[in-house]
């Protein structure tokens, strides 16, 4: 039997969360319906700060090797439990605004971060699954929750069409991943003649991955879902479902570099406690991985495996940073705007998979996991924001719509305004430091010895000069340039003169008026004091 | 005795202060500020600063005077001693690397002098313009500008060194363009005035560029300041380095871009076109600025760098044949004007052609002794000329006058004493300076200038004579309503022009050889000496002044003499009747051409270019770059299909592309 | 003094004008004016206090690689001068914006403090990419500046700046890039503080650091603007508001030259002398195409800010005389220059209140009607004209003579020819703003608001000053500008260095 | 034709997998979508149970209890997925999903 | 050998079965033949030793699941989509991806046998993988508890998916706030 208390330090703030998640459930039919919209995001955001307060006395291990948890995650967990605030105070301000009957939305919320903190934790496939589907099922009603709205439908329709199909591609990479290394713990050893096996097995779950994360080409639903959906409910996805995934596919990432490295799995275990793959293994562990990787006997073909991983994340990053980028350049939905900065940024979130400092012995995923947390709070803050500023019954998709929005509240305009900078890439916000530790890695691994190069890149590759790896950082850059100028044209918008006949906008509820402000407080902050969250 | 020489700007700067508040704050009242309080002003601060310079001379004069007399007392054989001028450095203005300026003033004899027909002249002309200006509603704005002007030439006058200098000429710069397009509500002046303005900055140019190569010459370890300048070229230690070939160079090369400031202040071939147009400002201003004080400053500039030019034989030769082409030409462009003040305007630019003339020859006392003349008797043609347009109500063409002398006998009292002066007729001012000039050409410039200069003097009198006779003596041609309330200039206006007259009549009195005057040359000694002593002036030799200065009275008697016949034969009469003929407009607007081919038109064709073709095309070019992208950014977003089929789809398509890539890697 | 005080004073005041009243525009205009005045408080104490420095942080590591980004501020003459300049031009503009930004001074209040707080960042940094953050940072506030109170245009003329100087920055992040990390393979540890840069750079090969500083130079080209890469300047100056284009052109394109001064040919120095052919022809160039371009123009403003081009161009090219002379008149031309062009700007924004147009032809006889105006104005234009006797002309009369004695008397002149120019097209704005007898039409009395001619008297004065008491400001600059950095004195009391990795 | 090689059932499972996923691609009714995820979640299960069987037990029966969970799972999500089919066949009395492409831009 | 025609009968079953649900025209037969498929694939694991899992395959897929389904597409009987096309254009060209999926994933995993054949363990004996027993302690021992946590994350997991049914599909939850059922631009 298990002992709970001896859990607790460990699952306090899981068990918070869904602690939280079940007194708002049992309160909701008590509650009168303007009640539910003032007591239950309450209810959730107490158990969120607790949550936030159990994290500081969780200490770092593991759960049976299937939840791991140390500082980084414990950071990315901050970093969601943030995001979850803003999703709940935006929520709050959409459904009382049109009146919503019934409180189901925040238990759903709740839930979801429950499962994306699953998602973090987890170091082994079924857990993660589990936890992916948790999130993606409690998603999925949030998406279409306003029955009354075509486009949620249609939203919603296609989000869980696309969900269900890739969850399951996903558990068939798990299958087969399994069937490689014989345990369904991320990192273990590839059973003899089983390499390509593995190597499926991972293209199939980091696909399954990279669809939640939104990197193209397995982006098609989060424009549609993000314009379906309510704003909280979009900040509380943009934010979120991308925490959970990249830090999921970290986890698979490392993993798989360990499997591969046909790395005696009691190496990892005195090395970190417990065979599952930390996202931020330190020094020693890899420079040894490293070694097995180029010095065991079948070391080509596992360099071969590590580049066509390299080429997965290669091509679907460029894609992703392209079609984001370009996508948003003319978009009228704010929505949908934020949707694409989203594939934008999964783009810039996947480079950062393209092993940073491999070659210097060491696999450091600090720089994704960085870039991660300044795009969840900026992308959350911001649709918050917008929450905010658009009109009752949150109608306000449309560019115009906002025409003026943050003249009427400077505060809450500034901080939208920043956390753009801050989507955007432009200092003074982490979005900036984020994507210069990103890219100049990136700029590390194309001016490598070509030797290595050669050594670790697939065929295809190998002939291609130099010049254009070089050219991977710098387009990226220009895209990220180009995303820039879509998101000034919003900012723009949200500061030019009001149109004359624009009704004054209700006033925000308390709880969303603090959170954007210190969203973009927290966006700077993050800049000013970049190694908070995870040392570097 | 340290004197607060800071004071001699200091003062009309004062007088512009205050003067420029009572325009500024009075603008708004009915009538404009009082006429009565800023005229006062803006004559007392001049009159304070002419009262300053004379004690200032006076205390130069005076130790001089002293050292002469213990000399003779002591009996000792002494040679005059050179006089000690005093200067006063205020602060370091420009220090840094191995640049050290000093903002400062010096005054010494050359400089007083200058001074005290500046300030002296100055102040009449203030006093003149009080009456004249005295309808005008800029009146206290006027007076401003007049007591800027001041300063900023006592600053030029003054300057201690080439910077300083530089200062108050473009200061002066400044005011004539101010004073030029002061009736500003006429576009055709503001653009007489910018013209007047570009012109000299031009020149000024060529002032700066040449003051680098000087200061290359002087090593840059000099400082610049004339006295130092003056005694590295005197110091015969350097004679050898200057006789270098690359040194000579050099120093020719400062001295012509020197030059070309001075020709352009001095309205010079090549620099000459501003100085007719800028006759549109108020008459005072022709006569103080574009007759008496400014245009005679590159004179000053030369004399003042007389040691440096003396070094460039090249250079004097061009400046003699400069001022030699400027004073013919303008001479004939003299005679073919029919606006009064531009009749004026050319004999100043041909008088200071003379003046280079005589600088050119290594003359300089005798250019600054006739800028000192010239002061005088232009200064009172162009009152007398104001007095002239304010008695016809603003006529000022010469073939709608005729027979003033009755009307305004006055006017014309003094206006003859002028022309008296500038013809040449014995003994007036002109007289003594101009036929010194001759002499000196004659003497060192060689037959050709000589002729040149002779032949202009003609001209002059023609010219000045046919003036005074369209003028004055002809038969009247007003138009009636100009007749009708014809009247003699207030007092305010006759007093400085009999003084000028007076003056121009005994002002030559200053240096005459004949009768052993020569107390200009002594006093210019001191700063010019040195150089005309390296170029050989105190040689005489040559034919006696007697006779020549018999040949220059010969020439304006002749040129006189001419005119009346002319007049008589109608010939004036009749190109008086109808506009100027096509010749004389073409030979009159000769350099505007000369002007608008070398520069005006290279530059607006090329701006066009800029404007109208290169920047368009930048522009364009980020314009199609940007449209680009947007079209990129809508193809990707037509790839977002609504449809879920097409979204799985094409998911699905990545998912094999993958696929394939592993199997193309891997197996 | 506390450099953090001054690099924090901008942003509080900034943060605190967020809660002045949007309606009641006079009590905004009082409250921010004095939060600029403040600012200005804290500022002057550095400028006299010579060279300051805090000391210097590890701002963050590069993981893996353990490069050290730092982060401290130091200040000496040439960020001092900036820094006053910037200070005193900043409440100017807010006094003058009343009339041009309608009620909207809060907003436009907040963008100008926001924008200070990014210069002074700049100009304080002593990382290299500390100094970049904030020199791209400076684009955010300056943007909202042209794109929310600017002319018809503003969203275009906005978004090509944004695009424009996004782009020109590329290369200059992109040899951040390689000094962060490349180094590091060859097992050195690199710290991006320009002094330990210095040494690190003087080891890369060299056509290595000729790459990068090509790239480095070509990000402050296109801030300064030069051409060919000036393109997005005439607009963003002619469509944003009077206000802040007098701050663009004011402040932010100095950080163009600062940029040089500072950063590209002290880490550069042989290749910056290697090529400075290149940069003098470039700024020759900038010289004669922007007084070009200013005769033909027929908008107030394009007029002042092709000019503001031929100025800097003049910099840009005495700079590469690297002469103590160049560098003093180049910081006296910055100084000078950022007064006379803000006076300009902030009073063509006024006449274009009157008019209701920025088309030259629409105003005239403004002489009449507005005396008080008119003064102003023409002593402005004299002052940027460098006439002698205002700071201008103790500046270009320095440029030209580096000029000069680095590379012969014929650049010289062909520089000097801006004499000729400037006058020019200076004059013909005169002319068609003071004069002319417009006023027969519509006689009537302008009525020229007190605060602006509060705001640009001083700076007048201060140019005047300047033009016969240069002597501070030619002080500030050190001959050892170009080879010292002046965080060298701050490194000295830096704290340990960490070690790399964790 | 020996004993029953796990090759053989992951042939299935494969083949399986793919159908579903035609199924889903293919098919414009949303219940056909529903019911090939239902296919490809049981090839899943199919792959794991026959890895399984590849292993020695006490690592085999991970891959045993998987399915479990990938039951439970296939459980709730057509539980969602059909009450969203619901919610959505109300909102526009029909179930084709080309019908569904509002969302343009 | 005996096992082998077991396989064989239910591969082919299943095969046709899921082929049935690909090309049947109405969903009603589709749901049929995906309870074919549930239960030859029950069949399938009670080969390979899984008797648990087959119960449970039969039990909660076949029994709960796609009887859902056919309750389902019962109540909405006009789901019956006859104004769609069952095979149009995209229909047939979607068949490709998922066919090259399938050829990928067979050339992968043939590969891998080819590679090394991995056999079954004759070593341990059929009854002790697969049964309640084993499968009850490794969930609910005490040896290992994270089987048993995840158990209880299965039940959230249905929790979330119970209210976000209800959420979706609750007739009383559009009250008079939300008009029922808004047909914009209808067929």
């Amino acid at each position: 039997m298990l002992q709970v208390a001896d859990l607790l330090p460990f699952l306090g703030p899981i068990l918070l969360l869904v602690l939280g998640a079940l007194a708002s459930l049992v309160a909701e039919p008590l509650l009168s319906r303007a009640d539910k919209h003032r007591v239950l995001p309450w209810i959730g955001i107490v158990s969120t700060g607790l949550a936030a307060v159990a994290l500081a006395f969780t200490k770092s291990g593991h759960l049976w090797g299937i939840l791991a948890i140390e500082p980084t995650r414990a950071g990315l967990v901050l970093v969601l439990l943030a995001v979850l605030a803003l999703g709940l105070a935006a929520l709050q301000r959409n459904l009382s605004s049109d009146d919503f009957p019934g409180g189901e939305p925040y238990v759903l919320m709740q839930l979801a971060a429950v499962g994306i903190l699953l998602m973090v934790l987890a170091s082994q496939t079924i857990a993660l699954f589990l936890g992916m589907e948790l999130a993606s099922l409690s998603i999925y009603p949030l998406v279409g929750c306003r029955r009354d709205r075509p486009e949620s439908a249609e939203a919603v329709l296609k989000y869980f069409a696309q969900g269900a199909v890739f969850s399951a591609i996903f558990l068939y990479g798990a299958a087969l991943s399994y069937g490689a290394t014989g345990t369904v713990f991320l990192a273990a050893n590839v059973l003899p003649g089983r390499e390509t096996v593995q190597l499926l097995g991972f293209l199939l779950m980091a696909v399954g991955l990279l669809f939640k994360i939104g990197a193209a080409p397995f982006h098609f639903w989060s424009p549609d879902a993000y314009a379906g959906a309510p704003s909280g409910v979009t900040a509380f996805m943009a934010g979120a479902v991308k925490i959970g995934a990249v830090a999921a596919l970290g986890n698979l990432w490392i993993g798989h570099l360990v499997s591969l490295s046909a790395f005696p799995s009691y190496m990892v275990g005195e090395a970190v406690g417990a065979h599952f793959p930390p996202i931020s293994l330190g020094l020693q562990v890899f420079s040894r991985i490293l070694q097995t990787i180029f010095q065991v006997r079948r070391s080509l073909t596992v360099s071969g495996f590590i580049g066509y991983s390299l080429t997965i994340f290669g091509a679907t990053a460029i894609l992703s940073i392209a079609i984001g980028s370009l996508s948003l350049l003319g978009q009228t939905s704010v929505r949908r705007l934020i949707a694409f900065s989203g594939v934008a940024n999964a783009g810039f979130l996947v480079v950062g998979f393209l092993l940073p400092g491999l070659f210097i012995a060491n696999i450091l995923l600090t720089p994704t996991l960085y870039y991660l947390a300044a795009y969840a709070l900026a992308a959350a803050g911001a649709m918050a924001g917008i929450a905010a500023l658009t009109g009752p019954e949150d109608g306000g998709d449309h560019i115009s719509s906002l025409t003026g929005a943050a003249r009427k509240r400077p505060l809450i305009g500034l901080s939208v305004t920043v956390l753009l900078a801050s989507l955007a890439g432009l200092p003074p916000t982490a979005g900036f430091v984020a994507k210069f530790q990103i890219l100049s890695q990136l700029f590390l691994n194309a001016s490598l010895d070509p030797a290595i190069l050669q050594r670790i890149l697939p065929p295809a590759l190998q002939h291609l000069s130099q010049g254009w790896f070089y050219a991977v950082p710098i387009g990226a850059f220009a895209f990220a340039i180009v995303a820039a100028a879509g998101y000034f044209k919003l900012a723009v918008a949200l500061w030019t003169d009001p149109v004359p006949n624009s009704r004054e906008p209700e006033p925000v509820p308390v709880l969303l008026g603090w959170a954007v402000p210190l969203a973009a407080l927290a966006v700077v902050a993050l800049a000013i004091f970049p190694r908070v969250l995870f040392g570097g | 005795m340290t004197p607060q020489l800071w004071l001699l700007p200091a003062l009309p700067f004062l007088g512009f202060l205050i003067n420029g508040a009572l325009a500024l704050f009075g603008s708004r009242t009915e009538h404009g500020p009082s006429r009565g309080l800023s005229g006062f002003l803006g004559v007392l601060f001049p009159l304070a600063t002419f009262i300053l310079v004379v004690l200032a001379w006076q205390g130069l004069f005076l130790e001089r005077d002293s050292i002469l007399r213990l000399n003779h007392d002591l009996g000792l054989g002494l040679g005059i001693p050179p006089v000690k001028p005093f200067g006063q450095v205020l602060w370091t203005w420009i220090q840094t690397g191995e640049l050290n300026v000093d903002f400062g003033f010096r005054f010494d004899e050359l400089a007083g002098i200058m001074l005290l027909f500046i300030t002296g002249i100055g102040t009449l002309i203030h006093l003149y313009s009080v009456g004249y200006m005295a309808h005008d509603r800029g009146f206290a704005r006027f007076m401003a500008y007049m007591n800027l002007f001041l300063a900023n030439m006592v600053v030029l006058v003054l300057g201690n060194g080439p910077l300083v200098t530089f200062m108050g000429w473009e200061g002066v710069g400044l005011c004539s363009y101010l004073l030029i397009g002061f009736w500003h509500h006429d576009a055709s002046n503001g653009a007489a005035a910018k013209k007047a303005f570009l012109v000299n900055r031009a020149g000024d140019l060529g002032f700066l560029l040449g003051l680098f190569l000087l200061w290359q010459v002087l090593g840059t370890g000099t400082p610049l300041t004339y006295e130092a300048i003056a005694n590295w070229f005197r110091d015969p230690a350097h004679a050898i380095l200057l006789a270098s070939a690359p040194v000579a160079a050099l120093v020719t090369a400062s001295t012509l871009l020197l030059l070309l400031g001075a020709t352009g202040k001095s309205a010079q071939i090549p620099l000459l076109t501003w100085l007719p147009d800028a006759m549109a400002g108020p008459t005072p201003v022709s006569a103080l600025i574009h007759a008496a004080t400014m245009v005679t400053s590159g004179v000053f500039l030369l004399a003042r760098l007389s040691d440096v030019f003396a070094h460039a034989p090249l250079t004097l030769e061009v400046v003699a044949w400069i001022g030699a082409g400027t004073a013919a030409w303008a001479a004939v462009t003299g005679l073919v004007q029919t606006d009064i003040k531009k009749i004026l305007a050319y004999s100043t630019i041909s008088q200071l052609g003379y003046m280079f003339l005589a600088a050119g020859v290594g003359a300089f006392d005798a250019g600054v002794f006739h800028v000192f003349t010239h002061a005088f008797f232009k200064g009172v043609l162009f009152l007398g000329a104001g007095s002239v347009i304010h008695a016809l109500s603003g006529e000022q063409d010469v073939r709608r006058m005729g027979g003033l002398w009755r009307k305004l006998p006055l006017t014309f009292a003094a206006m003859f004493c002028g022309w008296y002066a500038i013809v040449g007729l014995p003994f007036g001012a002109g007289f003594w300076s101009k036929d010194l000039i001759l002499e000196k050409v004659l003497l060192r410039g060689g037959p050709a200038l000589y002729l040149v200069a002779l032949a202009t003097a003609v001209v002059t009198a023609v010219y000045m004579t046919r003036m005074m006779i369209l003028v004055f003596w002809s038969k009247p041609r007003l138009s009636p309503e100009a007749a009708s309330h014809l009247h003699e200039s207030p007092l305010t206006m006759q007093i400085p022009m009999w003084v000028l007259g007076f003056g121009s009549l005994v002002a030559g009195f200053a240096w005459a050889d004949p009768f052993h005057l020569d107390w200009f040359s002594r006093h210019m000694s001191e700063s010019v000496g040195p150089a005309q002593a390296l170029l050989g002036a105190g040689a005489g030799g040559g034919p006696s002044a007697i006779l020549l200065e018999s040949v220059g009275v010969v020439a304006s008697l002749l040129g006189i003499l001419v005119a009346v016949a002319l007049h008589r034969s109608g010939k004036f009469r009749e190109n008086s009747t109808g506009p100027l003929s096509m010749p004389a407009r073409a030979w009159t607007l000769l350099f505007d051409g000369i002007h608008g081919v070398a520069g005006i038109w290279p530059v607006r064709i090329l701006s066009w270019i800029l404007d109208n073709i290169v920047q368009p095309l930048l522009v364009g070019m980020a314009r199609v770059f940007g449209w680009c992208v947007e079209m990129a950014g809508g193809a990707a977003r037509m790839a977002q299909t609504p449809r879920l089929r097409w979204n799985l789809g094409l998911s699905v398509l990545g998912l094999v592309a993958l696929l394939i890539l592993l199997a193309r890697n891997i197996l | 003094m506390n450099l953090h005080l001054v690099l924090v004073a901008p942003l509080a005041a900034a943060f605190l004008t967020f809660f002045l009243s949007g309606r009641d525009t006079v009590s905004t205009l009082r409250a921010s004016l004095f939060l600029a005045l403040a600012v200005a408080g804290f500022t002057f104490p550095v400028l006299f206090a010579g060279t300051v420095a805090t000391s210097v942080h590890t701002w963050f590591q590069l993981p893996v690689l353990g490069t050290d980004i730092r982060w401290g501020l130091a200040s000496d003459g040439l960020s001092g001068w900036l820094l006053a300049l910037t200070s005193v031009l900043v409440p100017a503009a807010i006094l003058c914006s009343p009339r041009i930004v309608g009620d909207r001074i809060r907003e436009f209040a907040a963008a100008a403090f926001l924008l200070q707080a990014t210069l002074y960042g700049a100009l304080l940094s002593v990382d290299l990419l500390q100094f970049f953050a904030f020199f791209e940072a400076m684009l955010l506030p300056a943007t909202i500046l042209v794109a929310l109170f600017g002319g018809r245009d503003r969203r275009r003329a906005a978004m090509l700046f944004l695009v424009f100087s996004l782009a020109g920055s590329v290369p200059l992040f992109v040899a951040i890039w390689y000094l962060a990390t490349v180094p590091v393979m060859s097992g050195r540890h690199v710290s991006l503080d320009l002094v330990s840069l210095q040494a690190l750079v003087a080891t890369l090969p060299p056509q290595v650091r000729l790459r990068l500083f090509a790239a480095t130079a070509l990000a402050f080209l296109v801030k300064i603007p030069a051409v060919p890469v000036h393109i997005w300047q005439a607009d963003a100056y002619s469509e944003g508001p009077a206000p802040g284009s007098a701050l663009l052109t004011g402040i932010m394109a100095k950080i163009g030259l600062y940029g040089f001064l500072r950063i590209a040919i002290p880490l550069f120095p042989q290749e910056a002398k290697a090529n400075a052919g290149v940069f003098v022809v470039l700024g020759l160039a900038t010289v004669l195409v922007g007084a070009l371009l200013a005769l033909r123009q027929r908008e107030a403003r394009r007029v002042l800010a092709f000019s503001s081009l031929s100025h800097l161009g003049l910099g840009l090219a005495a700079i590469f005389t690297f002469r103590p002379e160049a560098i003093s008149g180049v910081i006296l031309l910055m100084v000078a220059h950022g007064l006379s062009a803000a006076a300009l700007f902030f009073l063509a924004g006024i006449a274009e209140t009157w008019s209701g147009s920025r088309h030259v032809d629409d105003f005239g006889a403004l002489a009449r009607r507005a005396p008080l105006f008119s003064v102003l104005f023409a002593v402005a234009a004299l002052a940027s004209v460098g006439l002698p006797g205002t700071a201008g002309f103790v500046a270009e009369f320095l440029l030209l003579i580096a000029l000069w004695k680095a590379f012969g008397l014929l650049v010289a002149a062909v520089a000097g020819t801006t004499v000729i120019l400037s006058a020019a097209y200076t004059l013909r704005l005169v002319q068609k703003l003071l004069f002319g007898s417009s006023a027969e039409r519509n006689p009537v009395a302008l009525e020229f608001p007190a605060a602006a001619a509060w705001a640009v008297a001083p700076l007048l004065l201060a140019l005047v000053f300047l033009g016969f008491q240069p002597g501070p400001v030619l002080k500030a600059a050190r001959t050892d500008l170009l080879t010292r950095l002046p965080s060298a004195q701050a490194l000295i009391v830096e704290d340990a260095p960490h070690v790399a990795g964790r | 034709m020996g004993a029953l090689q796990p090759i053989q059932l992951q042939v299935l499972a494969a083949l399986l997998f793919a159908l579903g996923l035609a199924t889903v691609m293919a098919r414009r009714n949303l219940f056909f979508v529903l019911m090939g995820v239902e296919l490809m979640l049981n090839a899943a299960n199919l792959s794991f149970l026959s890895w399984s069987r590849t292993m020695p037990g006490n690592v085999g029966l991970e891959g045993q209890l998987a399915p479990i969970f990938a039951i439970a799972v296939a459980a709730a999500e057509a539980c969602v997925g059909l009450a969203m089919l619901l919610s959505v066949f109300r909102s526009r009395e029909s179930l084709d999903t080309d019908a569904f492409d509002r969302m343009k831009e | 050998m005996i096992t082998q025609v077991y396989f064989w009968i239910f591969s082919i079953v299943a095969l046709a079965t899921g082929l049935g649900v690909l090309v049947s025209r109405h969903p009603i037969h589709a749901a049929l033949c995906l309870i074919g498929t549930m239960v030859s694939l029950a069949g399938i694991y009670s080969l390979i030793a899984a008797p648990f899992l087959a119960t449970l395959q039969i039990l909660v897929y076949a029994g709960a699941i796609v009887m859902l389904l056919v309750f389902v597409i019962m109540v909405l009987n006009s789901a019956k989509d006859d104004h769609t096309p069952r095979w149009d254009a995209f229909g047939w060209a979607a068949l490709a991806p998922a066919a090259a999926t399938a050829f990928f994933l067979l050339r992968v995993l043939l590969g891998a046998d080819a590679a090394h054949s991995f056999a079954l363990r004759p070593t341990d004996p059929p009854a002790a993988r697969g049964t309640v027993e084993a499968l009850s302690t490794l969930l609910f021992g005490d040896r290992i508890g994270a089987w048993s946590f995840l158990f209880l994350v299965v039940g959230l997991l249905l929790l979330s998916a119970v209210v976000g049914a209800v959420l979706l599909a609750k007739h009383h939850l559009d009250g008079p706030a939300a008009p029922s059922t808004p047909r914009p631009g209808g067929h």
